[in-house]
């Protein structure tokens, strides 16, 4: 009896585990990964943010990864029009969103096409068969119903009439049908939170929150979420239940977070730390437009966000406020970087601080706009006329991107100097839970301005540098005396004069080389995990690709054999001690999600015979295609 | 009129200085690099000569340039400077001015600069309306590259990159300005102190983008360009000085005006032919800037006939800088941001 | 009338078919994957059902376009096509029309991509007057990013970038382009199929570059952005319907009428509170873009009001692509290039 | 007895050598270096180019090295405006300019002070007198002159009054004093013609042709050049003349030529081969620009020359050409390039034929733009978003520009793709002697347009590729029946249509890197020259450091050092048996005019442990530091 007197079920985190209480036996659980797959219209983004929600609020460690596709809304039903959203949370501490989904939430046929050849065996398939009619199915190319032709056979198929229910369950409310239908996907959340024992709280309060000024469509709302919660109690559709109990986590506070905004967060707390105010100049662009909607929300700390009129002006501008004394940053993706690169360059000359954030997304050219791929490394070494060096810092995890973007703002303010900043797809728009940074923890960023005088003489030379961090110094306008000019000819040692001397270039180039060089001597060294220490084989890693290769890492060590693992969050300079790294070992991998940019560079520098693991599908790697490749190499030793 | 009896609202935040400026305060020890003869040394010799004036301290000054013979400007004038590289001198500076309203900041760019490489940062800067004086040496050359046609370059100019004389047809400036919903648009002349003087200062006092076309004579690559214009021969018949709250009248013996026609157009007329009631008085600060256009139309590409210089358009309008300065400090009012709070976010747990 | 009696300059070199067409013919075998309900999918109707008129053979037809929502127009017409950068179209479709006079080369593109990142690009495409059909769906909004403001959205629109509202003053693109000497300049609505219909045709025929812009409805990011345009209970009264030869007049009851007034400026006056005299009669082709820029600039930015549509301007002027083609075809009337002698050159000397 | 009666003198090559019957001596030489120096005003380019032409005519090798400010005019007097051209002259093969004068002719105070550093004692020297004021010497820092200080005594000072004797000289003639001074450098050039027993005819016709309209002018010119050769002829000044002997050459027939002109007449021929009409979508930049200049010239091939609003439209315009099937052209510099980035990586995706020329500059930024330099490599190979491969060619010296652009071109079209042809500042502005092609002897290009289907069911498939080169079809608008799209996202193998499918990306991505280096198979191999044939070291080099490093080498092995070199034209892909070659020494020395770029490359790729060279200071290398260079590391061997 749907829509039924209603026992709200308490979150396991309560003090008594109320859960056990109830009718169905409850199934413990170590790790679940869950995919919800429907239309861009049906909401899988939402109903997987929610889920996420409450897991995290579970005290599960969990990885997400959301998929969807480029077009705003391709038609429905269609194979172009499926957008999916993965999680998996542990009562251990994962690495990644999972490779197989153990659950698959199907809301039309085009998603069950387009997810069925990831499932393994054996694993539960949520399927609303509401959608499954004739004109669906041939719309994506099924020549006959899956759900009767046997050809699903070797999963647990569960199937339902998702939409007819939810519909019915709100005939009492008056609201629209179309209102009514699109109420479905709180149906399937409630009912999967019923099935992994979810607390509800979370989301009755969002809804009251996006619905407030909708009673009516609140109210729905809530009612499909506690239909679909009370099909799966009620019905003889589950026999069991399953809950995942908390991870073990370092004490402390935390929270859920996705790359883009702990970028923006991880920008404003460097901004606060320097004193610095942080402005933004950025034109929008998939992947990265979020930072700029992230850090416009914000003005509050000061923060100025300036949609320029194309990605030039956009680090035009962020370069001239670094020149008058704010923090300038631009944020872009991979086609945006190759139009910024003639003012990097000018970054470059002029010594200033600026912060370039690269979302990189498929590629080449417009590409795969909302795919990940690591494919912009080399861009960020070379893509400048010149010897035009700068420094790359690299994020590992979503939550690491705001750490990151503290550690480009120490460098880009250190040393005057334009600093790339390289995320991806994955990171920005994956989700895992965040220890919340104690404030007192975060460094302190000094910029030093220039005051006054710099020579015996009482004047002023712009690029006169500081002997231990060749850092020239920052005279920001305004202050009295200092008056100078800057530009992108090359300069006389020193006086920063236009100078077309022979001799003088070449020091000049040296010292802007020798200069970002000098950051090695300020930055951790490379750091290995080993357990067994004993391991002959090292995978080397930078980017997103960490939570692949760690859990990777750890099958491979679970079958008893040794492996090493190391990431480099620096890839210019790289950190001190890498080069002697590499050579402890026999065997050095490089997995990367583009043809071998880090591997080039790693062989170049340090002469290692390094082997590239490459895929290119703008996807993460999955562990498992990682762990086959290190057992092989080791087995080759 | 000077400066300091002119309200001046592009200034007002930026501090004045009680100590007596002469040009030579703004002149720096590099050695000027311009071929000899080339008008930017007037305007550069105007420019030193005109901001004393101001008032303003030497540091709070900063100018920003593209690439071109023009934008070398900053290395001679002892004020913060940066020469930036082609055609994003507009972008720079809208950094520098919004987040700096202490500051003033000017722009010198050149006709390629500004129009070629440069144009789309130009029209988007006018758009906006930041706070920023960009000088435009309009030499209807590339000098710097040695001499190749520019987009305000005559149909049919014979240079190195156009044997057979160039086809495209010409940008004008004030024109184009217009179109791009400038608040703030002139046009002056190298070689006429006077009048370039009066126009910088009332650049200088505007609020918002002023772009003031400057018109200059590359001697190496395209001398006497602008000739019927400066020639004490010919100007008084060829130039039309926009005055405001006069006719618009110009000629050796003031005999010519400019009058709208019964089609709704504007037209060049024998004063005593037309009657009175007919002959455009204009005004700067007109709301509707369709007169201003339809006087920048009035020029004849080629024989330079009937072109107008002076102040085109000057009208009120808040600058992109201090609305984003008001929405930020708005919001600082209400509440100043807490950094534990913003990472803290909504949905938190602890684990002991 | 139909494009048959129309002459067309701007096909003249076209090959014709004498194949019958019709809309499908036009249609590709891709999903179109705009969001239901998108006024894209009603000028994709109109052009498809349009060029069938014109008889021109498919495969002499290139549509270029950069990013955007709009810009995967290309992919659904079945014709040559190019889905470009973003902003970039008018580049590369006038390396196409110089090369290749037999080729009809239509540009479509958004108002981000043609007036934001791509501005630069479209101004000078439109003063070399390469002949260019250029479609600009304007929904003031950025659709294909998810709904960040456009340089044609009102000022203080709320949108993801801008929470609090945009500060920027927004482009007319039709004033823009007047500016910038366009030789052919409209603005028509993606629901009125009849005066889009009609406006193609004018761009169609019209020699050198045509940019049309097209309100189109956002019904995802920025829904009803046009409505007060659209809607029949407001449209008379908002809409200007600019005819040629016709007074300028519009209103449920043809009462409102737009005149130049003693200032020179025009203005929108109560029918029968003005002398005939004064009341603009609207002409196309005048030579003088004057008249048409006061036009453009009589809409009301948020209100709509007084929005005028229909060809503001098209006046004859050899097209840039031309121009090219006859000065490379009379030099080689002239002396076709010898290859050999252009290796030798003057100076050699002989080693045996 | 100045402006006298005149005996012509007879060019050596002529039957029986009447020089000898002159009334001085005449000394042989085999070799000499000259150097032309003075105002940017004093026209020292013309000077040098004009004495290059006779040298030419006299059939010696040579080899020329202009070198000027970036800025227009600057200032008289001033170092920043010295301008000067130096050229060497043989009776046997050369390759480079040299690295220190023979002769140096200054022209003014500034001109003596910014060469006197290259000067070897012994040198010649001829000092212009007339411009050695106080206010001059001050201008330069010249404390006391130079002329009487004693500081010159290591030299053979020829002084005497250049300006004076030039005026006096052209008293009769009616003309400005202005124009009679300016023909001072006439008159200098008149005298090293003397001096090197240089014929005359060809100043003399050039000068007619310059001043045809200017009779006056045209005769004072001629009257200086003579002035300046009697005055060598009947004064003591020169007790000597010498002659240098024609150089034994390949049997043919030659010219001058300098590297910009050649690369553009090597588009023409191109262009001619494949039937293609060429586009050149430009915008100005030093030192890139006249080759702009040189194709707006040759209308008469059907060349169209467009001068866009910015790079960005300059490429786009080309590629948009090429697209509608034309050889489609950009020449820029490194900024440019970087601007060029985006479209660049478009045409990767689009895989139609484009040809980037990159006459490289001092960088980075705006850098020194009338300086040479090698540091765009890496951005030419890295500087897109994604995994966007492209060829890279790059010529060895002034007169290869044009088979560089001529190959450049047949793998743009053969293999439908964008191709970078790297020059450079030294290249454009430098000259030597070119033998003549024969027209048979350019390769057949050929477009191979699409001209119908290419499936069984009578459908296009645009990215159905070729097997033996993986080239795409091409088919341009106009082709009936072949009517598709094309565009940046990523595309379906074989159909084109748009795919988010990840392993079609993969395979995508793939494809294009895999149809790049195909191009391997169709470039000749990699070749060394070593004599001796037991060389243990390589000196590996591309582009312009050709010359430099092939003197070198027969410096090196003068000295009984056998060294071997071997020289890149094919930077992407590189020849397949490059690997192969390094192999086989013990050193490999790359001498870069950057800091190591074409070193990484190396060393990533063939884990070769390569040792770089670099300087970079916007000069070609000396002969003299690279032989000690080498002698250096066979020292160490
Ligand atoms: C990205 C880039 N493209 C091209 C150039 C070459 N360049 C330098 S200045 C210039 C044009 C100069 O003309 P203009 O702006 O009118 O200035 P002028 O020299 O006439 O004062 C060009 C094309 C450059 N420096 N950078
Ligand atoms: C170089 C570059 N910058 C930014 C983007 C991201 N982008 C794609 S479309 C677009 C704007 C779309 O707006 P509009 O041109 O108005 O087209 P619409 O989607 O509204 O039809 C942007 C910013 C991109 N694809 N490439
Ligand atoms: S080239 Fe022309 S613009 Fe440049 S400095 Fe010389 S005269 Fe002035
Ligand atoms: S987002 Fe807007 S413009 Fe884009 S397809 Fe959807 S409705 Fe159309
Ligand atoms: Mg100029
Ligand atoms: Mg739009």
């Amino acid at each position: 009896m749907l829509g039924g007197q209603w026992s709200r079920p308490v979150a396991p985190v309560d003090e008594e585990v109320k859960v056990s209480t109830q009718t169905k036996s409850v199934v413990p659980l170590g790790r679940v990964v869950i995919r919800f797959a429907g239309d861009s219209g049906d909401g899988m983004q939402l109903t997987g943010d929610r889920f996420t929600s409450e897991t995290a609020g579970l005290g599960n460690d969990l990885s997400t990864l959301p998929d969807f596709p480029a077009e705003i809304r391709a038609p429905a039903g269609t194979l172009a029009g499926v957008s999916a959203f993965q999680l998996q949370f542990a009562d251990h501490d994962i690495m990644t969103p999972g490779d197989r989904p153990d659950v698959l939430v199907a809301m039309n046929p085009a998603a069950l096409k387009a997810n069925i050849g990831d499932l393994r065996a054996g694993c539960d398939l949520i399927i609303n068969t509401d959608e499954f009619t004739k004109r669906n199915l041939e719309k994506v190319g099924f020549t006959s119903n899956p759900l009767e032709d046997g050809s699903l056979d070797a999963f647990a198929v569960h199937d339902m009439a998702l939409t007819s229910m939810t519909v019915e369950a709100l005939s009492g409310f008056d609201i629209s049908k179309k209102d009514a239908e699109r109420a479905k996907n709180m149906f399937a959340l409630g009912l999967l939170c019923w099935l992994y024992s979810r607390p509800t709280e979370g989301t009755i309060d969002y809804l009251e929150a996006k619905f407030s000024k909708k009673p009516e469509i609140l109210a729905a709302n809530i009612a499909a979420f506690e239909a679909g919660w009370s099909y799966g109690e009620t019905t003889e559709a589950f026999s069991v239940r399953y809950e995942v109990k908390p991870a073990p986590m370092k004490s402390g506070t935390y929270r859920n977070i996705t790359g883009n905004p702990a970028l923006a967060y991880g920008l404003i707390a460097a901004s606060q730390q320097s004193g610095l105010p942080l402005f933004l100049g950025s034109y929008p662009i998939t992947p990265a437009s979020d930072i700029l909607h992230e850090l416009s929300k914000h003005k509050n700390f000061g923060v100025i966000t300036f949609q320029a009129e194309d990605e030039i002006a956009g680090i035009g501008a962020a370069l001239g406020a670094s020149y008058a004394g704010s923090l300038g940053v631009t944020t872009t993706s991979g086609p945006g970087v190759a139009l910024k690169s003639e003012t990097i360059g000018l970054a470059v000359s002029l010594e200033l601080p600026l912060i370039i954030v690269d979302v990189q997304r498929g590629g080449p050219s417009t590409g795969l706009p909302t795919k990940t791929e690591q494919a912009d490394l080399l861009q960020a070494m070379f893509g400048r006329n010149g010897e035009a060096p700068v420094p790359i810092v690299a994020p590992r995890s979503p939550g690491d991107c705001f750490d990151a973007a503290v550690e480009a703002a120490r460098i880009a303010v250190t040393y005057r100097t334009p600093v790339f900043l390289l995320s991806d797809g994955y990171l920005a728009n994956g989700s895992e839970p965040w220890q919340i940074p104690e404030l007192d923890s975060l460094p302190e960023i000094d910029p030093n301005f220039a005051t006054g005088p710099n020579r015996e003489d009482g004047s002023f030379w712009p690029y006169l540098r500081d002997e231990e961090t060749l850092a020239r110094p920052w005279a920001i306008p305004g202050t009295p005396g200092l008056e100078h000019r800057i530009g992108g000819l090359e300069k006389a040692e020193g006086s920063g004069n236009i100078s077309y001397d022979p001799d003088n270039h070449d020091r000049m180039v040296r010292l802007r080389q020798a200069k970002v060089d000098a950051i090695a001597r300020s930055i951790p060294p490379l750091e290995v995990e080993d357990p067994s220490d004993d391991a002959r084989v090292l995978v080397l890693g930078w980017g997103s690709t960490y939570g692949p290769i760690g859990a990777a890492c750890r099958n491979v060590r679970s079958q008893g054999l040794p492996v090493a693992q190391a990431h480099l969050r620096h890839l210019n300079p790289f950190p001190a001690n890498t080069g002697e790294i590499l050579r402890q070992y026999d065997r050095v991998i490089i997995p990367e999600m583009n043809l071998g940019q880090l591997a080039l560079l790693i062989r170049g520098k340090f002469l290692v015979d390094a082997i590239g693991y490459n895929t290119v599908r703008g996807l993460p790697f999955t562990s498992e295609e990682l762990s086959t490749t290190i057992t092989d190499v080791i087995g080759s030793l | 009129m000077t400066a300091t009896d002119l309200p001046m609202p592009g200034l007002a935040l930026v501090p004045r200085t009680d100590e007596k400026q002469t040009a030579k305060d703004f002149k720096t020890d590099q050695e000027v690099r311009w071929c000899p003869g080339c008008g930017d040394y007037a305007i550069l010799a105007a420019v030193q000569g005109f901001l004393p004036e101001l008032g303003l301290r030497k540091e709070n000054i900063v100018f920003v340039s593209g690439i071109g013979c023009s934008s070398r400007f900053p290395y001679y004038m002892d004020t913060y400077g940066v020469h930036s590289i082609h055609g994003r001198a507009p972008a720079i500076a809208t950094g520098i001015a919004i987040t700096r309203p202490d500051l003033s900041v000017w722009v010198v760019t050149g006709d390629g600069d500004a129009l070629s490489i440069g144009g789309n940062h130009l029209i988007h800067a006018l758009r906006r309306n930041v706070n920023l004086k960009i000088l435009l040496f309009n030499n209807r050359i590339y000098g710097l590259t040695k001499g190749q046609y520019s987009p305000t370059s005559e149909t049919g100019k014979v240079t190195k990159s156009t044997p057979l004389g160039s086809l495209d047809y010409s940008f004008n400036p004030v024109s184009i300005a217009l179109g791009a919903e400038a608040s703030f648009v002139a046009r002056t002349v190298d070689s006429d102190r006077k009048h370039l003087t009066e126009t910088l200062r009332r650049a200088a006092a505007h609020e918002g983008t002023a772009l003031v076309e400057i018109l200059q004579n590359c001697n190496i690559f395209n001398d006497g360009a602008w000739e019927p214009l400066k020639d004490a021969g010919t100007s008084d018949d060829f130039l039309i000085r926009l005055v405001d709250g006069e006719q618009v009248r110009f000629g050796k013996d003031r005999d010519k005006v400019v009058v709208r026609g019964d089609d709704g157009h504007l037209a060049v007329a024998d004063a005593d032919a037309v009657d009175e009631s007919r002959i455009i008085v204009f005004d700067s600060h007109a709301a509707d800037p369709g007169l201003a256009f339809a006087l920048s139309r009035l020029a004849h590409v080629h024989s330079l006939q009937d072109t107008a210089i002076g102040v085109f358009r000057d009208v009120q309008r808040p600058s992109y800088d201090r609305l984003v300065r008001e929405q930020v400090a708005g919001v600082r009012e209400a509440r100043e941001g807490d950094l534990a709070a913003l990472l803290r976010g909504k949905d938190t747990w602890t684990v002991s």
